[in-house]
């Protein structure tokens, strides 16, 4: 349902790459200007996104501010954006932290600054696109796309090996998105010749069933059709996340990348990961899910605790944090495959939650970068004497990360401990001694930076954070604050779409689709008009009638909607 | 009447010949006389069929003709390069043009 | 059929066996032969001969081979076309012209950038 | 011939064996005719060199205007040594002259004589003659090649390129009859020809054509080949004796193809009022032959590049124009 | 005597015939003018080509046979035959500034282009093994004269002749299998072939070595590993425009025709040969994805990932049917467009003594021109596959007809080998975006038709990609009525 009849996710999508275009009008030497576009872009395009939350309707797992149009219609393409509970916060998550990196860019990037701001630019296009998309094909698209930008931030602005972890970046990702593709494929011509129907639209794919009986057996263990599709999806997913196995890129990009990068990295495209099963695996193939849950748990509790240990023995302080991200994200997915509302809750929460807590650890340590272009943590000590604003900050995101309550990790980690309580003690045991583990290295690292006597004298004069610098963390300190302290209207609206979630996995009656399609819907809206404006805005037409089923439990955004 | 096979069993010796001489042969020129022993293969072939198919509209001879034709319209340009290539390398061994491996 | 050619290879034949017989066999007998290095030596107006004989031609040879190879195969076209020229009548003449035409462009390409000059 | 095959068969012999009777009796006819024609021509060439030199040439031996010059000669190079030179590829050598006189002499196949005296009437008659005349040039460069000779290379060479430069006119010139005919047949060409010779319809054709052959057989104004004053004696200057005398006979025999060529194809063959047919058409192929042997003695030799010249840029380009308008001129007939 | 001519005949031909025509005024001009700058022709010759293009889109839609069904103008054709027309016109965009800095002043160059063009057309034309036999002769022979066609240069010489060499054995090998057709079924015309061959002839031992020897000569032609050896140096030494030709055109030329001689002259046999595909298609790929990566020359490079795609291009044959083969059809526009593109770019950097053959050659391109360095950025994605791009809707619709048609190993291992591509391909975007300028700088050819081709190609590398609904309706309709 697109609330305010305007196609605001395409513009919201797209407003970053009139930045880029304006960008690339402006002479290469005036930097100031470059900055300041860049800036008013993203800062334009999260004042868009307010919007957002505001009209966000959370009584329904309906996707809301749809814009569906033909594209490809021989192929049975769309252009569906839209967006349900589940990538609202992931969403504004983007658009905040696109903010928070131009700005923190500021002054530590001098280099090509034209072109680094015109990647982060097209970075944010992606990032968006892809939670954006209802459409596999499209989704994959923004996919892809958004590697490109990330490629360059990493090997034109990166550090010491950029280039070595830029290809190695690419690639990962790159194979798994293709091998995700074939998945993609194999639903869309499963679908097309069960139904008759070639449709990329995942709310069509959904309607159908897809075969889980087993039809071969590798290893003693059965494979249905819809555990290869699965599999190709996880490869696609996992390698994102990075789950277990795949992780390897991710301690290498991290490292590298230049401290906008990471923390996009860190913030945003590791959720699209998980994202990618929350949207895709967990209701499309449910018996298949159900049939790896034991994989996922094992992948995710070695990730949890391989990925602190490995944190224990870092030297160099953005590893760790690239180690801890890797620790983070096996609680995400452990949360999610708990399959319970409260671990896919939580799950969610958890992953807003790492995007703002390790991408702060990532600024903290870019500053520090700054001053001393060293990330090791032996050249430090002490610092709490020389910046008390900095390590003040520091210790309330390093909090937030190990999931202190009243902070935003400890929400996250809670709703998912209960949700694998629920399924199985041993796996919240596990889970709880990442938890611990997780403190022990941050508080290891921030005793080893920030206590102790000021020995090394090159620290002895650096400064303190100025007002830009601050400008960066504090915004990202008081959202942990608001989710750690008053998390409902976080969990409210992503409720629904969990639910739904959730019914689709345990095969339940779906009160409501989240999209109807456009055959099986009354035709209460004004019809499609085809492709011939080339999927441009103006052909975006709201092709939904208002849903009159939950008329009782409107909140104030939905009568304001109704005006 | 000559039976069929003799041509064919003929064309398939030619054509053996030919393709060893191509593979074999260090000599531009002698490549090139390899492979039009190899087109005359098959030109005996193609009258042989046209001679001894039933209702045959002499497509086979057309074939035949046009072969020739093209053979020698290869043979020609391929003369051409290999005096151009002696003048680059004074020798038409193709074993020592190698200024670019595989 | 067979007959009309077999004459051919007789002929050759003849023709080789005369060759043989005469220079092989008759003159043979009646020849002396006392061959000497002087006398085996190739001719070059009385002088020794310099170098060997397999001399570098010029490459005006090869360009008028290369000529000669386009028009003597444009000739098998010409024989049967001109075989059958009546029956056909109007098209075929135009067709056969159009022929020539493409053909004189390349002979005239060939004419114009020199291939045709004994330099 | 059907006689001399009845009798055979009736003999008891099988039938392809009386063939192959007839037809070595048939080329052995053939290689008579053609050692006593070269023969002859060889003598006469001297008599009319000779008389348009305004001196008498052979006139010793035999008597008669010296008429035996040539069996002379002929013995005389029979009994010669036989040279090789150091560093010949002595098979080439050898095969040189073998390939040279049977592809002259194999030229004869398609001769017609007389009505009925043909050796055998190929469907593809002036083809034949096309493909066969062109093995004379792989003879010779293989002479030149094999010598061990500049002179011979040279010579092997320049015969080559000319054989071809003056083949193309050669064909084209010839296509005018063919199209006039409707057939490659020789009798056929002949049998056209009994209201009209083509020497007149086809004139320009006929002009090409003489031009091409006597180019063909390397004779002058067109004996670049041999010229003797560059290049010796051309292809065949290491050749001696019995060697040298096949390439002689082969020459001749050439002149002789290509004049009885000439003769079927615009002079109307055996066509001819009161003598027999094979008469005239022997008067017709000497009269062509006097043609050449006069052009010999009275014109100088082309420079080579002249000699090119001539057939490319010009017998070429005529040649052609002649094909469309004899065909301008049956199709307008046609319709 | 049956009719040997009516004027639909050429109404059929006619844009060969202004293509023949073109080409023959051309190289007369360039005989007769004086000597001196030969650019003009090529414009000259770019008019001929939008000339032939004009004539051709009369055709849109249309199926009309000539010559007693000898030659035909269906949907088919037309799409390959715009195929051709684009790249030549690219092609010649390019050579035009390119001659001018190799100092080439011969006006040869551009009739051979057309004429190699009017030779693909003939053969995507042909339902006749005799048709279709003599357009690929004319456009081989004149690559071969326009591989070689630096004289002075060794590397020109030895391409043309390794080129040469190998195309006319695979020549002589595919003739012996046309001829192995010819004399079971008594016919040359594809159609007729099909016809012609029954239950009983299917499994004859001589019919499937026809085959075999088809698959054989056509595998040079289309440079399918292991056919593929003398590719690489070819491309390398020939001259980038004729590279160009080669990878674009020449190929996709030899695909065309293999498609239609397979799909029309001998399906029953299509088990075999699909076997026979499927693993030319498996090898071809994966050899030139790995092969590539060793390469430091781009052009070497381009010609390994050229096999490449040669290798994904028949996973659509071996799947077959109206949606594997628009698939092929759509990925050889596509395919061409890309690879014109990146060629350009090659040309873009050749100016005096820097060939713009190294990879290394582009070290800081994107410093001296961003616009540059990002188009070919767009082109070596498009090649690798990479969304938005052309080439991912091509991949995509390729690997979608192998998984429809049930040939999901052959897909894995399709887009296990892009992946592998990006590998290379990215080696150049890091010369370009990631190492400094050289200190000597680096000069781009001030050729302005080139820059129009590059733009050309970039335009229709991002539309395609983009949107590329009407390409594929176009790549779809051309199949219908293919069988």
């Amino acid at each position: 349902m697109n609330a305010l009849e305007f196609p605001i996710l395409s513009l919201m999508t797209y407003l970053p790459l009139a930045g880029v275009v304006v960008l690339a009008l402006l002479p290469k030497e005036s930097k100031g200007a470059i900055r300041v576009t860049a800036l008013a872009f993203t800062a334009a395009d999260l004042l868009v996104s307010l919007w957002i939350p505001a009209y966000f309707d959370s009584t329904t797992a309906e996707m809301q501010f749809v814009e569906k149009v033909s594209w490809i219609p021989s192929l049975g393409v769309t252009y569906f954006f839209g967006l349900d509970g589940i990538t609202l916060w992931l969403v504004m998550l983007t658009t905040f932290l696109s903010v928070i990196t131009v700005v923190c860019s500021w002054e530590s990037v001098s280099m090509r600054l034209k072109e680094y701001y015109a990647f982060m630019l097209m970075l944010e296009t992606g990032m968006l696109g892809v939670f954006f998309s209802m459409d596999f094909f499209l989704f994959y698209i923004f996919w892809e796309v958004m590697l490109v930008p990330m490629y360059f931030l990493i090997g034109i602005w990166g550090s010491d090996r950029r280039l070595y972890s830029a290809i190695k970046f690419f690639l990962y990702t790159l194979f798994g998105g293709v091998i995700m593709l074939l998945g993609i494929l194999a639903v869309y011509f499963y679908h097309g010749a069960e139904t008759g129907t070639y449709t990329f639209d995942i709310f069509e794919l959904m309607k159908l069933s897809y075969p889980s009986t087993p039809v071969f057996t590798l290893l003693g263990v059965p494979f249905s059709f819809q555990d290869l599709v699965w599999l190709a999806f996880f490869l696609g997913f996992a390698i994102k996340v990075p789950m277990f196995p795949f992780h390897t890129w991710l301690p290498d990009a991290h490292t590298d990348a230049p401290t906008a990068g990471s923390v996009i990295l860190a913030g945003v495209l590791l959720k699209m990961g998980t994202y990618g099963f929350i949207r895709f695996n967990l209701p499309m193939l449910p018996e298949a899910t159900q049939h790896f849950v034991p994989m996922i748990m094992i992948l995710s509790i070695i990730a949890i605790i391989y990925g602190a240990l490995v944190c224990m023995v870092q030297t160099d302080m953005k590893r760790l944090i690239a180690y801890s991200s890797v620790s983070h994200m096996g609680f995400v997915m452990l949360g999610m495959f708990a399959l319970n509302f409260q671990g896919v809750q939580g799950s969610i929460i958890q992953m807003i939650n790492h995007g703002l807590s390790t991408g702060a650890l990532f600024l903290i340590v870019g500053l520090i970068y700054d001053r001393r272009h060293t990330r090791q943590i032996s050249e430090f000590g002490g610092l709490s004497k020389q910046m008390p604003v900095y390590s003040t900050l520091f210790a309330i995101i390093m909090f937030s990360s190990m999931g202190l309550p009243g902070l935003n990790g400890f929400i996250g980690e809670f709703l998912i401990l209960v949700g694998a309580f629920k399924v199985s003690y041993v796996w919240a045991a596990f889970a709880v001694t990442g938890i611990v583990l997780g403190a022990a290295y941050m508080l290891w690292l921030f005793q080893r930076t920030m206590f102790g006597a000021l020995e090394n004298p090159k620290n002895a004069a650096l400064p303190d954070l100025n007002a830009r610098e601050i400008s960066t963390l504090v915004p990202i300190v008081i959202m942990c604050f608001w989710i750690g302290i008053y998390p409902s209207p976080f969990l409210s609206r992503t409720e629904m779409s969990v639910n739904y979630v959730l019914a689709r996995v345990h095969k339940q009656a779906v009160a409501e689709e989240p999209y109807l399609s456009d055959s099986t819907r009354p035709a209460t809206g004004p019809a499609e008009t085809g492709h011939e404006s080339g999927g441009g805005a103006a052909a975006i037409l709201p092709v939904r009638a208002p849903a009159s089923v939950h008329a009782e439990g409107r909140d104030l955004n939905t009568v304001e909607r109704s005006r | 009447m000559i039976p069929l096979s003799y041509y064919l069993i003929l064309s398939v010796i030619l054509f053996g010949i030919g393709m060893f001489g191509a593979l074999t042969r260090r000599n531009a020129v002698g490549i090139l006389m390899a492979l039009e022993l190899m087109f005359n293969a098959v030109n005996l072939n193609f009258v042989a069929f046209s001679r001894y198919l039933p209702e045959s509209l002499l497509q086979g001879q057309i074939f035949a003709i046009f072969v020739i034709t093209v053979a020698a319209a290869e043979a020609a340009v391929g003369l051409a390069i290999v005096l151009g290539l002696y003048r680059n390398f004074q020798t038409i061994n193709v074993d020592e043009i190698n200024l670019m491996k595989w | 059929m067979a007959a009309d050619y077999a004459i051919v290879g007789i002929f050759l034949i003849v023709g080789l066996l005369f060759v043989v017989v005469n220079v092989d066999v008759v003159s043979r007998l009646l020849r002396p032969t006392n061959p000497e290095p002087e006398k085996l030596t190739t001719y070059e107006c009385g002088e020794d001969p310099v170098g060997a004989s397999w001399i570098r031609v010029h490459v005006r040879y090869y360009l008028y081979a290369l000529v000669y190879v386009i028009f003597a195969v444009e000739t098998i076209y010409l024989l049967p076309w001109a075989v059958v020229f009546r029956k056909l009548g109007m098209f075929a003449f135009v067709e056969m012209m159009l022929f020539i035409a493409i053909l004189l462009v390349g002979f005239a390409y060939a004419w114009r950038k020199g291939a045709l000059e004994w330099v | 011939m059907e006689i001399v095959y009845d009798t055979l068969s009736g003999w008891g012999l099988p039938s392809f064996v009386s063939q192959l009777i007839v037809m070595l009796a048939v080329a052995t006819a053939v290689l008579i005719f053609t050692a006593i024609s070269v023969m002859f021509m060889v003598w006469w060439e001297r008599k009319i060199s000779a008389h348009i030199q305004v001196r008498f040439g052979p006139m010793r031996v035999g008597g008669w205007h010296g008429w035996a010059q040539s069996i002379a000669d002929g013995i005389k190079l029979l009994i010669k040594e036989d040279i090789v030179p150091a560093g010949a590829d002595r098979l080439v050598f050898a095969l040189a002259p073998m390939v040279v006189f049977a592809a002259s002499l194999a030229a004869f196949v398609i001769i017609p004589f007389g009505p009925g005296l043909i050796a055998s009437d190929l469907n593809i008659g002036v083809l034949f003659y096309i493909s066969i005349s062109s093995l004379t040039v792989v003879g010779i460069i293989m002479a030149g090649w094999s010598s061990n000779n500049k002179y011979s290379v040279l010579g092997a060479l320049r015969s080559a390129a000319q054989s071809v430069s003056y083949e193309i006119p050669l064909v084209v010139s010839v296509i005018g009859v063919i199209m006039t005919v409707g057939s490659m047949s020789m009798t056929r060409i002949v049998e056209a020809q009994q209201g009209i010779w083509f020497v007149v319809p086809q004139f320009l054709g006929f002009l090409i054509y003489l031009t091409a052959a006597i180019a063909e057989c390397n004779r002058t104004p067109f004996d670049i080949p041999e010229a003797e004053s560059e290049l010796v004696a051309g292809f065949h200057v290491e050749y001696s004796g019995m060697r040298f005398a096949i390439f002689f006979l082969a020459e001749y025999a050439n002149m002789f193809v290509v004049s009885a060529i000439a003769t079927t194809l615009f002079l109307g063959g055996w066509h001819g009022p009161l003598l027999p047919g094979w008469l005239w058409f022997l008067l017709k192929t000497y009269f062509i032959i006097f043609v050449m042997m006069w052009l010999r003695w009275t014109l100088a030799r082309l420079r080579v590049d002249q000699l090119m010249n001539l057939g490319w840029k010009f017998l070429l380009p005529l040649a052609f124009l002649n094909m469309g308008i004899t065909g301008l001129i049956l199709v307008l007939q046609g319709q | 005597m049956t009719q040997v001519f009516n004027m639909a005949d050429l109404s059929t031909t006619s844009p060969e015939v202004i293509m023949s025509l073109a080409a023959m005024v051309i190289l007369t001009l360039d005989f007769i003018a004086p000597k001196g700058g030969r650019d003009w022709l090529g414009y000259l010759s770019i008019l001929g080509v939008a000339g032939t293009f004009i004539v051709l889109m009369r055709q849109w839609g249309v199926t009309q046979a000539a010559f007693s069904g000898q030659y035909v103008s269906d949907p088919f054709a037309f799409f390959f035959k715009i195929v051709f027309l684009v790249s030549a016109a690219l092609i010649l965009l390019m050579s035009i500034g390119y001659l001018k800095s190799e100092r080439i002043d011969k006006g040869e160059f551009y009739p051979l282009i057309l004429f190699a063009t009017l030779g693909m057309m003939l053969m995507v034309s042909a339902v006749d093994l005799l048709i279709l036999y003599i357009g690929l002769e004319m456009m081989s022979i004149c690559i071969y004269i326009l591989a070689g066609f630096m004289k002075r240069e060794r590397r020109s010489s030895e391409a043309a002749l390794k080129y040469l060499l190998m195309g006319g054995f695979s020549s002589a090998i595919m003739l012996y299998g046309i001829v192995m057709l010819y004399g079971l079924t008594g016919t040359i015309g594809l159609r007729e072939i099909a016809s012609m061959i029954s239950a009983d002839t299917v499994s004859n031992p001589a019919l499937i070595l026809g085959m075999v020897m088809l698959v054989a000569g056509f595998g040079f032609k289309i440079a399918a590993v292991p056919f593929h050896m003398y590719i690489p140096d070819v491309y390398e030494g020939a001259p980038t425009p004729v590279a160009a030709l080669l990878s674009a055109a020449s190929e996709v030329a030899g695909l065309a025709i293999l498609l239609r001689v397979f799909l029309v002259a001998i399906p029953d046999l299509q088990d075999r040969w699909t076997l026979l595909f499927y693993v030319l298609s498996l090898l071809t790929m994966t050899v030139g994805n790995v092969v590539a990566i060793a390469q430091s020359n781009i052009k070497r490079m381009l010609a390994y990932s050229s096999i490449a795609h040669i290798g994904y291009l028949l996973i659509g044959l071996v799947a077959g049917h109206e949606l594997g083969i628009s698939a092929v059809l759509l990925y050889t526009l596509i395919y061409a467009l890309m690879t014109l593109g990146a060629f350009a770019m090659v040309i873009l950097l050749c100016v005096g003594e820097v060939k713009g053959e190294r990879i290394d050659d582009f070290t800081g391109l994107a410093q001296r021109s961003p616009l540059a360095a990002a188009a070919m950025l767009i082109f070596l994605l498009s090649l690798a596959g990479v969304p938005p791009t052309a080439g991912f809707v091509g991949k995509f619709y390729l690997f979608g007809a192998a998984i429809e048609r049930g040939y999901v190993w052959l897909a894995i291992i399709a887009v296990i080998n892009s992946a592998i591509s990006l590998f290379y391909y990215m080696k150049v975007t890091v010369a370009m975006y990631m190492r400094d300028l050289p200190p000597q700088g680096l000069t781009l050819s001030s050729s302005m038709p080139l820059r129009v081709a590059l733009v050309v190609t970039l335009v229709a590398t991002i539309a395609i990609g983009i949107y590329p609904g009407p390409f594929l309706e176009l790549a779809r309709a051309s199949v219908v009525g293919l069988w």
